[in-house]
């Protein structure tokens, strides 16, 4: 049987409870000594609607979705139609049969079943049909051996504060559930088992939380913001904890003014910034500019979710790179960061907020849905080693007024920056063409002599720039680049192809501006085929590349836009297809999902 | 700096691009006079407006002066407050900028009741756009954009501000000086958001709205003594009165500012120590163990 | 097309994405009632909404339905009806959609005065986003985005309509259909822009301001014999004061409407004949001589 | 002496008139049967502040301006200090010296000064200081030869509407200006000359004029927009001449209104545009893309101006052609159009409106103020020649509902479209995905249909979209690219560099989006120098073409960003100096602002 690999898929409709169980199962993993991934499938509506929810355990963190689906709880008929094409065979599914029942054309029969009346039993036997979930829970403990104490202790943790009467319910539940697959599927185990090891000191952390506690411990205390989904966790978490720290947020009336506040708590010398998704994020190109222009230090997260327009606003996708880089009439130096794991994702929300200060541009976090609303287990982040940079801040003593220039020309294109209150620092900040002290002029000269100026910073930024991390083997003939969330999944399938025979490199990208032209050039190099991965259509990083090393035959793209992540398979298919391989050990051996499993 | 100030101090070297007889110069002086009387210091003064003839406003104050896009003075001031409440942070621009890109800001700053100051420098057109109909353009005002005449009905800002919840709304007249600076004190010392409204002259476009139909046609609602502003509603239908323009502090409330309301602590944030309560950031960490 | 129209003719066979017992069901069944009632055909009714759980509601309403983006439909409807003034246009959104991101172009759709039909869903909660507090929600009151209360002062959207302008304003509850349904009977046979706000419960998020604090809090100001809705004052006296909700036709006025003023011709833009007056327009090359 | 070729330049400042008489230079000059470009320089505030008009004729449509100044007639110092530097050896200069006179330093002695005291003359004379004006016209008139008769006639027609007094005082101003010249420089010849030619039948217009003029004739009918330099002229036109034609025209309250309502209104059925410039087209961001999925047909007019922000409002630039190719969250198709003529500004209204019907997408015309506000003569426009195609239009009789699918799959991407009336056309358009009949889904399959349907549009237009248009010799070594305002500029310096003995080849873009790629490659194929022309810091231009053709040693850019429009030389001289190339006739010859004027 397998052994610590098994990717869990919670189906039901929204606003059942599922999400809740979801994070239990997470949990209980987590405490068993396993890496977790979730990944959150939901509609854009409150209640009702197919949503599911996958949690991933594995004994390596691969910080994305396996191939397959090896366990499927589903709450209802629609949950089985929608994903029993992704179940992995030998994988089984829990079905609710109290109301629904399977047509023969969806019985696959290399995946085991166990249907059990969830509902009916919630209702008949505990009295609540809610706690149908909690039963699941029991069922899929019961079935893949999940600590039974650990599932009690943490059921009892979330329930603690509704009273000992919920709490006391759902233990019953979890019993229920358990005694059920007792009795009736005795016989037939369900292929997969888990071995409680040591939790060890890690977190279990969603992207959003990652980078709003990034930011916080970076030094932000101001936040403006419009809810929108996926960034609106964001907004949340600095809600409840900005004010615990002397700072505020507040909640805007719409894209526009959250960014213009952000501007204006950023001149005043605070360091802020706001949070949105693409619809919010192209309300907010013209501020952009002016940030530009002023010179003003603002942090910008793009949680990007799937367009054009409203698109499938709780869905993936990475197409609107494109905008961060290039919208807004006229040129600035901006700085577009992409995380690529829930990690990074803190790390570079403090590198987001130094870089901003000190070369006094607008800075962007670029993340997206699968990787800001998913949680991953990770080691504990050390707040210790965070060195806040403010550059060439002046927020106390004094300036010569006359003397003190706040756009001063200089060797690295970044002038000395006082705040209000500074006394001799008094001056025009204007989104106007100016000279070295703010002075509004239309002279050609000064012109052509502030855009040098302005531009040069994106130069003399480059060391300070988070690298591109190299993955799998550094001189293999076939290189793959990607970003965000696809790091998860190309990282494995370069594992696993590895581990099949074919060997390759592949270039995650987490500065995607400047544009990394120097890395791209010495990666590509020598390669024999390239392949770009990224969630989109026109294929936006691929047009980045090709401007750097041409439009070359061995570029290839491999691209998704139909909302949902990258599987590994699905990678490891596009490079041995294109790049006519096949690999050494038959597929059916390492498409098992994590390439650390055991195959016993 | 204890040396008493005088608008000098308030004075920049650009010489002003606005055209000789602009009603702006009034404002520009009127306020002036207001900072130097309240002895306020340029240092602690941030000053945004919004783009247009009255956005190069910012420009003429010497004081820590932010001129940013189209109808986003507020926000921008908004913030700037909340950043360093230690400020005395004023906003200013045009009928345009205010009321008509800027309108969604506005009704939303006048809600939350930072505690800040908002001058609205009414000329009723767009003059740095050569003249267009603004919103406070009258019915039938004719302009390049609407050649037949203006078929909107004017915007009454300051109702507008009313129905907002505004908690102080005060219009003056930029050929009247004394009023003017008197206005912009009390707004500036008002606990919460204060807008003034100024009715300035376009000289160069609008040649209905000009200063001699203004004499004509203001009058100063303070002078009825049966007129107390401390009633919405009746401050509400002074202002939509056909006819005369009523000028004065028009109403005047106090409540609870964003700042009472959010706990905001007295240290400004702009001050915080970044670096302190690093191990509560670590203790954090435990909730998500 | 003759045969008397019954709501299920404005029907779609899409199923609603609310939550059982949303508000919103009582809003939609009121408004296929009205079109119903009032005989309008499917094919002549364009309804724009924005978006929100409200925003959803143009997906069930059978007739030209454009669902856009957030706080926009004012202008997009605006725009549908002067490009083809035959059709009855109607735009609906939420709170938010309409008195956050959508303020601006409220207060100018109403002074534009276009004859159209807005009606707002307030449920003084974003519902869609997971119940942040809108500009609608008490002071106080406790969302996701707001743990320690919402720090704004609600805004009452009716009467910034009043301050803008409005021609027609009225306000609604969602438990109550038949008033509803005669309301916006009056709205969309009302010449220029009516507002119909609607008190729509958000069963899932707004725990406060549910259907029995409304039963409590609601008064139909038009049972008053004093009250007559035809002074702005009056009505706007009326929506200010403290305590209860007024609901009913709060203010109704006959004033030209934009048509009116700019001389908009009978034929629909829509149906122009684009290739007519060729030789007209070679005529125009003269002044470029 | 120089026959007809000279480059006038009025200076003084803002709200002083110059631009009147400026306009009546032009005038008379196109009835003297010449050609004529103008340009417009002026601050962003409405009175006072330096202001320059360059009117130049010559034998020759060039559409832009000479290398130098041949005539600059000065109405104060701060005229002169900017602008001496600029003139031509040999030209001549025409100084109010009523208050000011000339520092030495100022006095180049390579022209020839012609200080009168206008203000004196007007005040004195004829009692009002305006008239100086119309006297500077009168020793401009006897300076270089322009034909008194029509001089007095187009000063007539000007001022007729402010009566016949007005009209006399104009008169005596011509004459005053005339006998001046007479008396004091009959023995110094300003060396320029006019032959009176034959007008012909011939316009003389202004881009955004041609643009709007273009959009009426296309059968535009309604039209939202917002005020902004220099996109206001094409509001305040259709304003005039709109609602003469059954349509109408509304001021919205900001530029989120103004698309939003062009959206509703094409969504009704009514061809619709809206017009605006880099600080508008970035708040109209967001409703692009929901015209991209709703497939509705807009017209979107950019007037660039220099960036970023408020930036220099009144000046040109070529730097947001990145924002309208690439800004937005998610993909969608749109197109770019750029004429680089004012006749070409009519053309490609017409074509934007047949393009945006026929393929249901946003179509964006490019223009800036170099060109968008710059006159010139050009023949009659051909309105009979003019075809309305509306593409799948259903503007009639009815569909059969339940049959009709707004969003039909079809070969070409486009389907049937219906408007609002049409019986049985009943349907939802929602920003969110949707399946053919506009029902909201976010089923993979048809997302990634979806996507390829609407994006398969940028293919099936492509023999519908403006040519390249090729200059020069069309196997030259050297290849320059350029678009819009540059066209003028180029067009001369490789008509010049080819008269010098240096043979070159110009591809004139007018579709920028989607990218010319196959032009692109050929005209680069075997080109030893390409030369990217454009008016901007980064080089977007250049980006686009290094992801066609790689990024080639012998790719070169050309860039100015100072706000200014590029003369001929600069290009001349980037051309040489790069390809380490001089003219075998000495560049004075040639450097002679039209290629084709006579030097006697
Ligand atoms: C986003 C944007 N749209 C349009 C403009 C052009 N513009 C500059 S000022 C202005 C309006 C000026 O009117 P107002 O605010 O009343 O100021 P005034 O010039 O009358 O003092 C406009 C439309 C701009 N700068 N930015
Ligand atoms: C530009 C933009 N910003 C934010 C959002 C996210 N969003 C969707 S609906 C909504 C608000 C919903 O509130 P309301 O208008 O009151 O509608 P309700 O759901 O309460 O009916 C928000 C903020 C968006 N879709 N577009
Ligand atoms: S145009 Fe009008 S508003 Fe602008 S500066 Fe001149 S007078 Fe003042
Ligand atoms: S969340 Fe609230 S507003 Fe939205 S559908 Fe549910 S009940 Fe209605
Ligand atoms: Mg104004
Ligand atoms: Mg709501």
């Amino acid at each position: 049987m397998i052994l610590n690999s098994v990717e869990v898929m919670f189906g039901g409709q929204a606003g059942d409870g599922s999400l809740t169980t979801g994070d239990l199962i997470a949990g209980v993993f987590k405490r068993m000594g396993l890496e977790v991934y979730t990944y959150k499938d939901f509609p854009s509506r409150i209640r009702g609607g197919h949503t599911n929810y996958v949690i991933r355990a594995s004994e390596h963190q691969n910080y994305g979705m396996a191939d397959a689906v090896d366990a499927l709880v589903a709450f209802d008929l629609e949950a089985v139609e929608a994903h029993i094409e992704e179940m992995r065979p030998g994988g089984f599914v829990v079905f609710d049969n109290t109301s629904e029942t399977i047509p023969d054309d969806l019985r696959r029969d290399d995946v085991t079943w166990y249907e059990i009346p969830l509902a009916k039993i919630a209702k008949e036997q505990l009295g609540l049909e809610l706690v149908r979930n909690t039963i699941s829970l029991g069922v899929l403990g019961a079935l893949i051996g999940m600590d039974p104490e650990i599932i009690r202790n943490d059921v009892r943790g979330v329930y603690q504060r509704k009273g000992e009467k919920v709490v006391d319910l759902n233990m019953r539940a979890i019993e229920a559930g358990e005694s059920y697959v007792l009795e009736h599927f005795a016989d037939r185990p369900s292929g997969y088992g888990l071995v409680a090891g040591d939790d060890g000191d890690r977190l279990i952390m969603m992207g959003n939380d990652a980078i709003a506690y990034g930011a916080l411990v970076a030094g932000c205390r101001f936040m403006a913001g419009y809810p929108i989904t996926p960034a609106t966790d964001v907004l949340e978490w600095m809600s409840k904890q900005l004010p615990k720290f002397g700072g505020v947020v507040v909640q805007a009336e719409d894209e526009l003014a959250a960014i213009t506040m952000t501007l204006g708590a950023a001149f005043a010398g605070v360091r802020a910034m706001t949070a949105t998704s693409g619809p919010g994020q192209a309300l907010m190109t013209e501020a952009i500019g002016l940030a530009g222009v002023l010179e003003i230090p603002v942090v910008v997260i793009e949680c990007a979710r799937t367009g054009p327009s409203t698109g499938m606003p709780t869905k993936t996708e990475q197409s609107n790179l494109n905008h961060l880089i290039y919208s807004g009439h006229g040129e600035i130096p901006r700085v577009v960061l992409a995380p690529g794991t829930v990690h990074e994702s803190f790390e570079i929300a403090v590198t987001a907020f130094n870089l901003a200060e000190k070369y006094q541009v607008p800075v962007f976090i670029l993340t997206e849905q699968a990787l800001c609303q998913s949680k991953a287990t990770l080691a504990p982040l050390d707040v210790e080693a965070v060195e806040i940079d403010r550059g060439k801040l002046i927020d106390s003593g004094e300036v010569v007024f006359g003397e003190y220039k706040r756009f001063a020309f200089t060797e690295d294109g970044v002038s000395p920056r006082v705040i209000p209150g500074v006394p001799g620092g008094m001056h025009l900040a204007p989104g106007s063409e100016h000279n070295d002290a703010g002075v509004i002029t239309e002279n050609p000269r000064n012109r052509a002599r502030m855009m040098e100026k302005r531009m040069g910073k994106l130069v003399s930024m480059r060391d300070d720039l988070p690298n591109a991390v190299l993955h799998g083997i550094a001189d293999a003939d076939i290189a793959i680049v990607g970003y965000g969330a696809n790091r998860g999944p190309i990282a494995e399938a370069v594992q696993r192809l590895a581990a099949g025979g074919v060997l390759t490199r592949f270039l995650q990208l987490r500065t995607l501006w400047p544009f990394p032209e120097d890395d791209i050039r010495a990666f590509v190099r020598g390669a024999q085929h390239v392949f770009v991965v990224e969630n989109n259509y026109t294929g936006q990083l691929m047009q980045l590349i090709r401007a750097v090393v041409g439009p070359l035959d061995a570029l290839h793209g491999v691209r998704k836009y139909d909302g949902r992540p990258f599987r590994p398979i699905e990678i490891i298919d596009a490079v041995l297809e294109t790049a006519g391989l096949t690999l050494r050990r038959a597929q059916g051996d390492i498409a098992q999902g994590d390439a650390a499993a055991e195959v016993v | 700096m204890t040396a008493t100030l005088t608008p000098k101090d308030f004075a920049t070297a650009t010489p002003s691009w606005w055209c000789p007889g602009c009603g702006d110069f009034g404002v520009l002086s009127a306020l002036k006079q207001a900072m130097a009387e309240l002895g306020k210091q340029p240092k602690d003064v941030a000053f945004v407006s919004g783009i247009g003839c009255s956005g190069k406003i910012s420009g003429y104050l010497h004081s820590y002066a932010f001129h940013g896009v189209h109808g986003r003075a507020l926000p921008v001031a908004s913030a700037i407050k909340l950043a360093n409440r230690d400020l005395t942070v004023i906003a200013a621009g045009g009928d345009g900028d205010g009321y008509a890109i800027g309108a969604g800001h506005f009704v939303h700053a006048v809600r939350r009741n930072i505690d800040m100051t908002y001058i609205v420098m009414d000329n009723q057109t767009y003059g740095l756009t050569k003249g267009q109909s603004s919103p406070t353009s009258a019915t039938g005002y004719v302009a390049s954009v609407s050649p037949d005449g203006n078929p909107d009905t004017p915007l009454n800002g300051l109702a507008l501000a009313l129905a907002a919840g505004a908690t102080f709304v005060a219009r003056g007249f930029s050929a009247q000086p004394k009023q003017m600076v008197a206005m912009i004190k009390a707004a500036v010392e008002h606990r919460g958001f204060s807008i003034v409204e100024v009715m300035s002259p376009c000289v160069t476009y609008n040649k209905i709205n000009t200063y001699a139909w203004f004499k004509e046609n203001v009058e100063d609602v303070t002078a009825r003594e049966d007129y107390a502003p401390n009633d919405r509603a009746a401050a509400f239908a002074a202002l939509m009165r056909e006819g005369d323009i009523p000028l004065g502090i028009i109403y005047k409330e106090d409540r609870p500012t964003f700042e009472d309301r959010t706990g905001l602590p007295e240290t400004p944030i702009a001050r915080l120590d970044l670096n302190a309560a690093r191990e509560r950031f670590t203790a954090m960490q435990a909730a998500y163990r």
